[in-house]
């Protein structure tokens, strides 16, 4: 009698035991919940892209819009086919001098439907690749903010290959990839500061200045053409950001709550900070205000969304939208570039803002796999996060540089004036926008 | 034949319209303009750039009378499209050499 | 050899051992399949309030498009802070007295990355404080529908931080929060009829009738100027919604199921219903009949969402268009408020009939948490629910007029005629929507 | 001691082993990842059908943009309330010989918030009837692309219900249907090739060819009004896609992963080889073709989403964007036929290369439960995808036309002259969409 | 010199500009416009609120030709643009005093 | 009084009425158009369907002034409008019979 119950009790104990001490062996096992909120969060950072597409498109001019939508659209379809060729093996493979990823992963071969725990032990390989895909896209996209207007179609296209392969693919192996530098280093990036936002603006910047301002920048007026597009497009790249943050806990976890929650508590404060700046100084609190105010506010969190409590996000927000609100109409008419929808002054010094701030507000006590910044005892954070920021400049700005140059030996780069005041849509894409006489 | 070019504001067309109606007149093309004169205009800001709009929205209704029934037409677009305050508008008056009706080819005055 | 395999077995059986002791002593797990779905559900319904931007701003004329579309997107802003620092506090705080949270958990504090039982037990509390974060959002954003076209923006800025913190927060812990009067009485609101659309609604009429009609209303056409944007935000609204009613079972579980069915049906039912009504009564089926058909349904069942199977939904369905319908096109006339938009119309009546309805059709066969309703053999139910209405509209009611006498000392507020002809853009934000001439 | 250790450690192990046997005894248990990702995904799916109107509606004249987006939506409404009440039954209960389901499961009876694991082991049958039913929707929206800008409304409305039962219903069934001939036969259609693509694009052709062409086809430019609005629809279909493909895994696993990412691949290399198409025969890249392209590399990886990999998902997109540009481009064209926006050319021709691609690529390797194709040795599944494209188009365009005989008997199809040259937006619906003169 | 400023039906756009081409005369300038006239309106209803309108879509279409001109001109846009149903438009002849040619500085005819 | 009808290039709207205003001038109404004349069309293509569009975009700045400031004003635009590329665009100069103010009733050259 003992003996049978003990049998048919060690039955089960036994797939009990076996099962554990695979798990205790560290095999990597599929948990649903987080591969569905991957899944979902990749989805939802796909869908920024267009996001930023309308939020860029209702900013142009009428007779630009589908040139600027294209832009974003077509980098969707050029960095996905790259990705899987190439892309993702460059930057995630396995490491090569802490500089880039081998070639081994080349059209995916190997990343598989097992978890791959360097970069997430709970999910499929695949789910990793495909969030970290909806990244490469975005960064890309973020650029085309500053060249808007005036840029040739080939050329752009070729810009585009090039800089997700030699810009992007190197910095999310440094950041990200297992064995990067800054990884190693400590530079605390939950969901790409420095890879996605600083290196998107500078890239932009350097972009807006090679090619030149606008035909009657300064003289004529450039308004947005639709501005409840430009809202659209804001208002998905906060519902997809959500995605962008907390997806990057890549476990449904209290983490990921604790990401969503910052993020969005920046984006808010940020447009406050940006309207009520507007307000003051200008005379109005604007829409496109408030619109490019929790974008500079969501930007100014990515880095830090891992990393700080809901209080910090509320200062990071704030900083955020005065900062970036002040960039973008005092520096940038100071200076005199031509950043047309401001990639620069929103991405790159909302980013910067950010990874220097994620040195200031981390804490253990929010993630114990990051870090303590300067305000919880620990200065060298910000040191770390400093050089992570510079490194990030420097090499966005002088392969960017590279990059145009080298494209200008192809094609050249910047429309003719003709097609400039004809707007872009008709000669380079041979379509109009609306059908404003039947 | 002669045309009145009313240059209004665009919540008064509803009025002017039944204004006109009233009179049994119901041949019109409006369209959508934008104007400035003697009104102010408002101030734009779009990302710290300012710029004062003084074109503002206004609707342009061209109507196309005899002759004898340029005055109360006139009267009655006035009296419809008035607030007293500056913007109401002007009513433009052009000589009209000729009409015809596509439809059927007739000309002159029938045609209106 | 029997002795190793022994202790090989004892181990791992000691970590389950421990693990389930502490399970079964209920300390709470968090379950990350839920936590996902929380997580995404928060996402959606934070999309609802863009959304409802879209689904306002297409309604609105031409000139106070952008207007509409800010005073959604800042409530997102200033509720999204004011939560965080001290409205989650006053909703879910430790209850005092039945009526209000106490002020201990101001900026969080305390809300972390552990679930707390007494609200979801399988999901991290931060993942619970955002997910209803967005439905304080949404729910002010609602009555600015009623006001359309006339308020002018700083009073309306101060409309919202009173608004959220004096009607909504109270409301909150009185049908959700541990301790609240309603929920200890038994009133049955699984997504927010009473708390979201009754208080919303009511509040709207409170508002219209405070602030008078727009000029021109009766005499002059106010058209939609962009119905695709409606049935845009109408969409996106619909869409948000699911994660609205299922997530509101903070599980994804078979309660949540049977919730997306139920929302889905009902919203259908009414969207059919709305339209048939219109083509009987008034020679045509319309677009927005059909946009706002949905939203009525939708409404309907919110508060029944958990508690009814899927025929009694399409009855909900059916009866929130026809009755909504007539309210908008009959009742409003009849009456002669100017409800600009019809948030009176369609989440005060169409809300109040949802809250009977659950009264009525209300299951334990479906929720055995929930109650049986007048159907189901128990007219206690409907009382209940009855008495949350009552009380809900007096007090959204009385506190609306209150806050707007209270707001008028300090700013006017309505718009100046100039401004309302001029349109609200250009006076309260300085843009215009489109560029129509360039 | 040791016995109360003993006694102390059973008690839990008996729970253990209890829930195990249970699982053991394949009583199924619902997963919360699972539900979670199911679920969400069928809330993505949803938002297919407004992404589809506003894809459409783009492309329309102006005065006939809203009798078109009204097409889809209120599909979304008939649809669902037919699903519920007898729909769900007809295309998933139980079979009745391999052609149809019996009517047992009228209104939703005994769907309940179990599993049940002839469709799904780890989710409430409620939220498979949920995700199945927004496949339903979709895919008579599809339809209406064919027939846009002059078929009259109640026509419409008619035609609705009797496709979706009496086409839609039984090819679900036989597709995917526990007992359906196409299933028992081995056809592979993961995400809905046959069911969805092939018989929504045959049965448009059918309606176009029955309905005749528009008014001044072939003289008047029918020019597309708004091509952001095509954009955005674009985009919230390819993001609404996750859910359709991935989310037909029906569980957030490796192979969800894998379908995720071979979605997004098609997709990105349909929209590029679709312009280059175009690019190199008629001398520009279009944003619309651009849109267009994505949709066709969706629709051919539809099929084919759970069984093969990334390099395959690269091949059947380059394909489906050429083949589909060519179809609409010269085969519409030399053929003379008037499928308004190309319901035929992209989701007809395009749903039938995915369904034969399925047949060359599919490999075991991706989904054991699937077969190998062609080109993994197994040629005889090709053979059987054809017979499954064969049945499709025939039972499609058969019974298009038998529906379209019969709704001729009680309405008139198509619009009249005066009708249709206004724009069927203010003879149907009494509508405007864009208030152009206040 | 004279204008005809021809109101026609939006859908006959083409057809007329593809007339005053054969007739080699490229030279026009087109709006959009809304009107009334003989042709009934449609009822619109948003909410239950009832309003007809008669401003029907129409497109302008402007042009300035020599006298000598202006009967084929009218000749060739009548054909072009008749259905024969209510609605078809009109064509109003106005005199202009003069054109000048922005780039060049032209005046009179041949700067048209 | 005159009425002078420029059709200008849309990014030249701006500068005319700068010019304008320097002038002393502000009453205009703006209204957005498509021409051609000289200037070349634009292959459009939707899905394999080819058309050329010819109509371009331009603004047209209706001026109502006295018979005296016609030349400087003329002057004034077309130095504003010139690029000197085709497409730079015409003014047509008609002759106006009356004005009148809505807000007052004042008549003639008064009302301007
Ligand atoms: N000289 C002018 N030429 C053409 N249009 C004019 C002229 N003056 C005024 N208008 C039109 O009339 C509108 C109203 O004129 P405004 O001077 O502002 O008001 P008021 O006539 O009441 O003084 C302007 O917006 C403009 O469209
Ligand atoms: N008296 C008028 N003044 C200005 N425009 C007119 C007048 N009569 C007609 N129109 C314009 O001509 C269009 C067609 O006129 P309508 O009378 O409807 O058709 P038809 O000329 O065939 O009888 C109208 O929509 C309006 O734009
Ligand atoms: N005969 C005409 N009648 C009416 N509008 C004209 C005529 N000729 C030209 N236009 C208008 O003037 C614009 C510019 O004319 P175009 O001939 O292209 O340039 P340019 O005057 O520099 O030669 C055209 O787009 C059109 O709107």
């Amino acid at each position: 009698m003992k003996k049978l119950l003990r049998i048919g009790f060690l039955l089960p104990v036994f797939w009990l035991l076996v099962s554990n001490f695979a798990w205790a062996a560290g095999t990597p096992a599929i948990d649903t919940g987080d591969t569905s909120f991957v899944l979902v969060s990749a989805a939802l950072v796909m869908l920024m892209t267009p996001g930023l597409a309308f939020f860029y498109g209702g900013m142009v001019r009428r007779k630009n819009v589908l040139s600027t939508i294209m832009q974003s659209f077509i980098i969707i379809c050029i960095v996905s086919v790259q990705w899987v060729l190439f892309g993702y093996s460059l930057s995630f493979g396995p490491d090569k001098s802490h500089l880039l990823g081998a070639l081994s992963w080349l059209g995916l071969k190997g990343v598989g439907l097992e978890p791959n725990p360097d970069y997430a032990a709970t999910i499929p390989h695949l789910a990793y690749a495909a969030f970290q895909l909806m990244f490469a896209i975005i960064t890309v996209a973020l650029v085309t903010g500053s060249f808007a207007e005036r840029m040739r179609f080939p050329a752009f296209l070729l810009f585009t290959v090039l800089w997700t392969t030699i810009i992007y693919d190197p910095l999310a192996h440094w950041v990200w990839g297992a064995g990067g530098w800054m990884r190693n280093l400590g530079v605390l990036d939950f969901a790409g500061g420095t890879v996605v936002h600083i290196s998107s603006g500078v890239s932009g910047l350097i972009t807006a200045l090679v090619l030149g301002k606008r035909l009657g920048w300064g003289s004529e007026a450039m308004r947005p053409h639709d501005l409840p597009m430009t809202v659209l497009g804001a208002s998905l790249l906060w519902f997809g950001w959500f995605g962008f943050n907390a997806g990057s806990a890549l476990s449904a976890n209290g983490l990921a709550a604790s990401a969503f929650v910052v993020t969005n508590t920046s984006a808010a404060a940020a447009a406050l900070s940006w309207i009520f700046t507007e307000w003051i100084l200008q005379g109005k609190p604007t829409v496109l205000g408030a619109a490019s105010g929790c974008v500079a506010g969501l930007v100014a969190i990515t880095p830090a969304s891992g990393y700080v409590g809901p209080l910090p996000a509320v200062i990071i927000g704030l900083f955020a939208g005065v900062i970036c609100s002040l960039a973008v109409s005092y520096l940038k008419v100071r200076l005199g570039y031509d950043d047309a929808l401001d990639a620069f002054g929103v991405h790159g010094i909302g980013g910067t803002w950010g990874a220097l701030a994620t040195g200031l507000f981390a804490s253990k006590a929010i993630n114990p796999a990051g870090g303590n910044g300067l305000f919880y005892g620990n200065p060298g954070q910000l040191w770390v996060q400093f050089v992570g920021v510079v490194a990030t400049w420097l090499f966005a700005a002088v392969l960017t540089l590279v990059i145009l140059k080298l494209v200008a030996v192809f094609t050249s780069l910047r429309a003719t004036a003709e097609e400039e005041t004809m707007g872009l849509d008709l000669p380079m894409h041979g379509e109009r926008a609306y059908d404003h006489i039947l | 034949m002669t045309k009145l070019s009313c240059i209004i504001r665009p919540e008064k067309l509803e009025a002017v319209k039944a204004a006109l109606s009233k009179l049994g007149n119901c041949g019109m093309t409006v369209s959508q303009v934008v104007g400035c004169g003697s009104q102010r205009g408002w101030k734009e800001v779009y990302r710290g750039v300012e710029t004062t709009i003084n074109l503002l929205p206004k609707v342009k209704v061209e109507i196309v009378v005899k002759d004898d029934q340029v005055d109360q037409v006139v009267d009655a677009v006035c009296s419809a499209a008035r607030t007293g305050e500056i913007g109401d508008g002007k009513i433009f008056i052009y000589p009209v050499a000729n009409v015809i009706r596509i439809r059927t080819g007739e000309k002159g005055e029938g045609a209106i």
